[in-house]
């Protein structure tokens, strides 16, 4: 087992064990707070399999930007009443159901794949300039559709937002 | 079957007629009531004029089809437009062109949304016309369509007494109707492998196994058959009879109904002659259990349009009884029968619709001493009873004797119910005049006037009709063997 | 080129058809220019009877006149005039009582704001009795035989303001539907086995081969069902008595001498068929008997003067059904004529009375001096007579000829019935003839019901009653002359009928027998009524059993009562509106609802928590992939 | 030489499996969302691994475009659950459903 082997099944473990912590968590900034390490763990295993690039923007983006937005959700939110099972039974038990099929498809799925799944990867790194280049220079269209959604997104969480204020406002 | 073409399109120049009064109507501001009503009287009438020249026309020596017009429409499909009529359309034609100039005579007091019922009522009549004259499956299905569609809006409008119940249920179970129909249309074209959807074409007798042609009208004969009031699937007919409007109910009783015996004649009969001599006796069955089931479900209704509609299923079971003879005389009855039919439930529907329009109601016991207060407008309805319960020199008289009389050749016991059935359906029609039309002057509908020598005329034409037609049977009679007689000798036996 | 013959039968025929179209369409709001019409019109018909009675009386050969009427596929129907002794004769004598009813009428329905309606439906009676009365074939008679029924409705519940008369109309028109049913059959029944219906075809002998003996049986009962409805007999003869809510002449015309005659009529005009099965003239035999007999003691005890008429009718129709399936042909129709007379008269001397005294009540009558109106007594005196068959009267000669019949049978009991029956008619006949000779002035009861809602002034013209009292000098010539002329009649008759006329022995002690019951009778009811003394209830009255039960006519009325109400109104028919309502109805609404149910049941998967529908979502995407991929 | 690209789905899979497990059964619309941001992460370590294991930087591309939805998503999301809120006092996904 290489370095690399060692270093990525430690990264899954800590991944793993950090997001199932976070998803039983009753506190929701506990939960949110795990999660974030679950993410540092995914940018470091980006890095490990040769997106440095992807690696940054996880960081910045999934472990930076948007589990503040969640932070700043959960402190606007004052629950008074957690929830009282955590795990409800009526919702656990399909779940649970549901999961042990899906993980044995996936089972059989891997179990039965091309063989060349099984040999192990070949270390390679997509640098930030070739990977920029290449992305513009293939998905340009799909750059532009996505920035076109934030920008929709944008506009339509302001309006969300405006809308809140609009329907308080007769009821006060 | 002998085809003879023409040189003035008579039958296109019926539905241009039709259509020329739809656009019309149209055309004119909405609130003219009285101008509206004239153009659809004028229109109708040419209509009926146009239709009586087609029977005067007929060559009855020569039989077989007639006033043929044949263009094609969709060569790539096989859908041609092919208009022509025999033996058995005509009648049908005639009773269309009559029952419709009188129903919108009858409607001529309506005050509410006088453009749009005028105008649907001509889009119906338009597919009613359009059905009987076309000799194209393509043409036929989209025809019947098209004299379906505007019922809904004219029952749910119009109407009264449960009036979206009723017109809901009537459009499901016809569109149900439908749903079996295009299946046998497009399954019989597709099997005959000739990429037509000429009538004539696919009548080839060789055409069909036994079995395509057992499937074929046997879809055929459940698809047109609700229509045609068979039963059971016959509870739409009395709940839309109910809630129709007058003059609705009287094209839908005089000539919708008419549309399903005469859709498995044209399209079960000629196509799976096979077919139909298989299914003979399930109809004949079902017609006889129709017959008697009509008139005691009859009995016991309290509103006078339910005594009617349910006397329709019970006389629809004759026309079915005399097409499961598999017989010229049975055929001959049927056809009449319709005709004759169609006629009288007009009338009758016509009669009550005057009494409705006055009174406000239709309970039996609400009613009575109609004779004194109306007399003419309760001996409209006083004729009509008769005729349905069936008395000499009225028109349905003969049409049942000679179904009857086919019937009891080949089916003794049906005939025997059929016959039997007779009795109470004379003590249901007598009730009804009974309660409605006798008894002591009902000082509630004192002040009402009778009806006017104008109104009367509509029912006036109707009572005629069924004179004629009832003194001198051999004038319908003599028509429809014209093409009864070559179907049943061109049957695989 | 037209015969002579068929001219004079088609304008007697068409005559009243045309006074009842003109009467319908145009002059209902002239009515006495509609009575003239109808009057002529008929007179008419009389004329052309007479004539054509003159032409052909003598010659022994029919004439059929007949052209095709309708043809459809193998069926053909005729239409045409029959002419023979038998058709001749009733032909005049329907002419004869229609024009002399209707006469009467003027004077009976004087005032009467639907005097046009009534003239008119008395022309289309008479249209359609007469060409009943010449019809070449079985299904021409059968049109005109529902016609007739038709115009008995109508006329029967003329008066439609009164319940009672539309609900008598109603039972008349369904009982003898029911019988016409049968009669419909019998006819499909015979020409699915002869394929024609022409009555000469019917009449020979050769008939026979065409049926299997049982077939015959049974198509010849069939038709015989359709008599027993028109000429009420048993068991459908309560209609009748009820028939009695329509006006007087009606019940003269229609319900003594002519319509219901019809049966009888078309029983001897099949004559020659029916006898082919022994078997259904024994049936028809013991049918005439029983409802001869059930009607007789019916008449004993009401105490309205028309419903003994009536009763007294169904009785003397029911003798001359044991008179024609006895095997005398001549002996029934001989009968159906003397009794067309004296019973005709019989009736119309009743509406006098009723319409002057405003009562049914023949007690009342007496009571109000009933025997003051000379004429009209003596002429129903005269007719009673001849009713209960005392000589010289014509109904006497009628009745020893089907006596005669009857003695020729093997079994006595058919002649016992008959006597029995003679014994009952004239009691119940001078019941009714001494209540009002000789009423009881003890209790004065002035105030008579009004039980005849039809009011009229008391003061009638002259010309009124003159009008009313002319038919009944008319009518009681033939009751009194009529005998005489037996053996002129019976050789005319036989000149029509193709088979021999059986020779009946004569039985010179039969007549004694006979009017010797007769007799009987009439003292028994001088004993209960007439005499100074005499208690004036019958011997039928006193018992409260027998009183009810041939008041109630035999509980027959209520038997069909039940029947309707039970069996067909709240069995069959709740059955068949139920069975539409919940059943039928009940799985096609059920459809819908169920479809409706669905359709929420599936749009309920995308209301459910939003978890719920992502699981939702997770596990199609599963199975998706289970499916595609392994 | 790293690890077989089978390990890589395996863990893609689990914590795709863990993300749903927390999308379903939590009864918080803010656990959802993180739910699906789990999920959406778990997408993206299958596309690099499957980049690596073809030598192809489209995999890589797509995870660009994943955190670009994700990020959108999870702003309208949180807009969403702040509005719910706001109606119901509650981030409770039943109180949503009775209440809207």
């Amino acid at each position: 087992m290489s370095v690399q082997a060692f270093l990525f099944y430690l990264l899954s473990a800590v991944i793993l064990l950090s997001t199932g912590i976070a998803i039983t968590r009753r506190n929701l900034a506990h939960a949110v707070v795990y999660l974030v390490i679950s993410f540092f763990g995914t940018a470091l295993l980006f890095y490990l399999l040769g997106a440095p690039l992807l690696a940054a923007l996880e960081v910045i983006i999934y472990a930076g930007a948007i589990m503040i937005l969640f932070l700043f959700i959960v402190m606007m939110i004052r629950l008074e009443t957690p929830e009282k099972p955590l795990l409800p039974r009526a919702q656990m038990v399909p779940a649970l159901v549901m999961g042990v099929v899906y993980l044995a498809v996936g089972e059989l799925l891997l179990t039965f794949s091309e063989p060349a799944a099984k040999v192990p990867l070949e270390s390679a790194v997509a640098t930030p300039r070739v990977f920029g280049q290449f992305l513009f220079a293939q998905h340009w269209l799909a750059i532009e559709i996505a920035s076109l959604l934030l920008l929709v997104v944008l506009i339509g969480a302001l309006l969300i937002g405006r809308q809140r204020s609009k329907i308080e406002e007769p009821e006060s | 079957m002998h085809i003879s073409p023409t040189a003035f399109p008579w039958l296109s120049s019926i539905l241009f007629c039709c259509l020329g009064g739809l656009i019309t109507i149209l055309l004119l501001p909405g609130r003219r009531h009285q101008e509206i009503k004239w153009v659809s009287a004028f229109f109708s009438g040419l209509t009926l004029v146009l239709t009586l020249n087609l029977f005067l026309l007929y060559d009855q020596r020569v039989g077989g089809l007639q006033f043929v017009e044949r263009v094609s429409w969709i060569p790539s499909l096989g859908i041609t437009y092919f208009n022509g009529i025999d033996g058995f359309s005509l009648p049908m034609l005639l009773l269309s062109g009559i029952v419709f100039f009188t129903a919108v005579l009858t409607m001529w007091e309506l005050e509410h949304r006088v453009k749009e019922f005028f105008a649907l009522l001509f889009l119906l009549v338009t597919g009613v016309f359009g059905l009987f004259m076309s000799l194209d499956l393509f043409f036929i299905f989209v025809w019947y369509d098209v004299s379906l569609f505007p019922m809904y809006l004219l029952i749910a409008i119009w109407g009264s007494t449960r009036k979206e119940y009723g017109a809901m249920k009537l459009t499901l179970y016809l569109l149900a109707g439908s749903a079996l129909i295009l299946p046998g249309i497009v399954y019989l074209v597709v099997q005959s492998g000739l990429q037509t959807f000429d009538l004539t074409a696919l009548m080839r007798a060789d055409l069909f196994s036994p079995f395509e042609q057992k499937l074929g009208f046997f879809l055929f004969y459940i698809g047109f058959g609700i229509l045609a009031g068979v039963w059971p699937f016959h509870t739409w007919s009395p709940v839309g009879h109910v809630a129709a409007p007058t003059a609705v109910s009287m094209v839908h009783a005089g000539v919708l109904m008419k549309i399903g015996a005469f859709g498995i004649l044209r399209l079960g009969i000629f196509l799976c002659p096979l077919g139909w001599l298989y299914w003979a006796p399930l109809m004949a069955l079902l017609a006889t259990i129709g017959i008697v089931y009509g008139v005691f479900a009859g009995l016991r209704q309290t509103d006078i349009k339910y005594v009617i509609g349910y006397s329709s299923v019970s006389h629809m079971g004759i026309v079915g009884l005399g097409l499961a003879t598999v017989s010229v005389e049975g055929l001959n009855g049927a056809v009449f029968q319709m005709f004759a039919h169609g006629i009288m439930t007009a009338l009758f529907f016509s009669a009550v619709g005057y009494i409705y329009d006055r009174t406000h109601t239709k309970a039996l016991d609400e009613l009575g001493g109609l004779s004194h207060t109306m007399p003419v407008a309760s001996g409209y309805l006083v004729i009509a009873a008769l005729t349905g319960i069936g008395v000499p020199c009225l028109a349905s008289f003969w049409a049942e004797l000679t179904v009857f009389i086919a019937s009891f050749r080949v089916y003794p016991l049906y005939a025997t119910l059929a016959v039997a059935a007779l009795v109470v359906s004379a003590l249901f029609m007598l009730r009804v005049l009974q309660r409605t039309c006798y008894g002591p002057p009902n000082e509630r509908l004192a002040h009402l006037g009778d009806v006017s020598l104008g109104l009367g005329l509509p029912r006036m034409i109707l009572v005629a009709v069924i004179l004629l037609f009832g003194l001198f049977p051999a004038l319908m009679f003599e028509l429809i063997q014209t093409a009864s007689i070559p179907l049943l000798n061109g049957l695989p036996r | 080129m037209m015969d002579i013959s068929l001219a004079a039968a088609l304008t007697g025929l068409l005559a009243p058809l045309l006074a009842f179209a003109l009467i319908m369409v145009l002059l209902r709001g002239r009515p006495h220019l509609c009575a003239g019409l109808s009057i002529a019109a008929v007179g008419l018909s009389l004329g052309s009877a007479l004539l054509l009675l003159a032409r052909h009386g003598a010659s022994p050969n029919p004439l059929e006149y007949s052209v095709q009427w309708m043809v459809s596929g193998d069926l053909a129907v005729g239409a045409g005039v029959f002419l023979d002794p038998l058709s001749l004769l009733m032909m005049v004598v329907v002419a004869l009582i229609c024009l002399l009813v209707q006469i009467y009428s003027l004077g009976y329905m004087a005032g009467d704001p639907g005097l046009a309606r009534y003239y008119g439906f008395m022309s289309l009676f008479a249209w359609a009795m007469l060409s009943l009365t010449l019809a070449p074939n079985l299904l021409q008679l059968y049109v005109f035989w529902e016609l007739v029924g038709l115009s008995s409705y109508l006329l029967i519940g003329f008066w439609f303001e009164k319940y009672s008369a539309t609900q008598a109309g109603k039972k008349a028109f369904v009982m003898t539907r029911l019988g016409d049913v049968a009669f419909l059959l019998g006819i499909l029944l015979v020409l699915a086995h002869l394929g024609n219906l022409g009555i000469r075809e019917m009449n020979t002998a050769a008939v026979a081969a065409a049926f299997e003996p049982s077939t015959l049986t049974v198509a010849i009962l069939l038709i015989f069902g359709g008599i027993v409805g028109k000429s009420a007999q048993f068991p459908l003869l309560t209609w009748l008595p009820d028939a009695m809510e329509g006006p007087t002449p009606v019940s003269a015309l229609l319900h003594s001498a002519t319509m219901v005659a019809a049966g009888v009529y078309l029983f001897a005009r099949l004559y020659p068929f029916f006898s082919l099965s022994p078997t259904a003239m024994a049936v028809c035999l013991a049918v005439g008997t029983i409802s001869m007999l059930l009607a007789a003691t019916m008449a004993m005890v009401t105490r309205d003067i028309k419903q003994v008429w009536a009763y007294s009718t169904i009785s003397q129709l029911g003798f001359m059904l044991m008179g024609l399936a006895s095997g005398s042909y001549f002996a029934g129709v001989f009968h159906l004529t003397t009794h067309a007379g004296f019973k005709a008269l019989l009736f119309l001397c009743a509406g006098v009375f009723i319409h002057h005294f405003e009562t049914n009540d023949m007690v009342a009558i007496g009571r109000a001096g009933g025997r003051r109106q000379l004429i009209p007594l003596v002429c129903m005196t005269l007719a009673a007579a001849a009713l209960a068959g005392l000589p010289p009267l014509s109904g006497f000669f009628s009745k020893e000829a089907v006596m005669a019949a009857l003695a020729a049978q093997p079994n006595p009991i058919w002649l016992g019935a008959g006597l029995l029956g003679a014994f009952l008619t004239a009691y119940y006949a001078f019941r009714l003839i001494f209540l009002i000779w000789f009423p009881d002035r003890v209790s004065a009861e002035t105030a008579p019901e009004n039980t005849d809602a039809h009011g009229h002034a008391h003061a009638q013209p002259r010309w009124q009653v003159l009008v009313m009292l002319v038919p009944l000098v008319v009518l009681a010539l033939p009751t009194l002359g009529l005998g005489g002329l037996q053996t002129h009649l019976m050789s005319f008759l036989a000149a029509g009928l193709t088979g021999p006329e059986p020779v009946l022995p004569h039985l010179p002690w039969l007549p004694l027998t006979a009017s010797g019951c007769a007799l009987a009778g009439l003292i028994l009811a001088w004993f209960e009524f007439g005499r100074r003394r005499a208690p004036r209830i019958g011997f039928a009255e006193r018992s409260a059993f027998w009183r009810s039960l041939f008041a109630e006519r035999w509980y027959i009325d209520r038997f069909y009562r039940a029947l309707v109400d039970r069996v067909i109104d709240r069995g069959l028919a709740r059955l068949c509106a139920g069975g539409d309502r919940h059943v039928i109805d009940g799985a096609v609404d059920g459809l819908g609802r169920g479809t409706v149910a669905s359709g929420k049941a599936v749009s309920g998967l995308h209301r459910i928590m939003i978890q719920h529908r992502l699981g939702t979502m997770f596990a199609v995407i599963i199975f998706l992939a289970l499916y595609f991929f392994i | 030489m790293i690890v077989p690209f089978n390990h890589v789905l395996v863990l893609s899979g689990l914590l795709f499996f863990l993300g749903l497990f927390c999308a379903v059964v939590r009864r918080n619309l803010v656990m959802i969302l993180l739910g699906l941001e789990i999920m959406l992460n778990a997408a993206a370590v299958a596309f690099v691994g499957a980049s690596l294991r073809w030598q192809l930087m489209d995999g890589q591309a797509l995870v660009v475009f994943i955190i670009a939805v994700a990020a959108s998503e999870v702003s309208v999301g949180l807009a969403l659950v702040m509005a719910a809120y706001h109606r119901t006092g509650s981030v409770d996904p039943r109180q949503l459903e009775q209440d809207g």
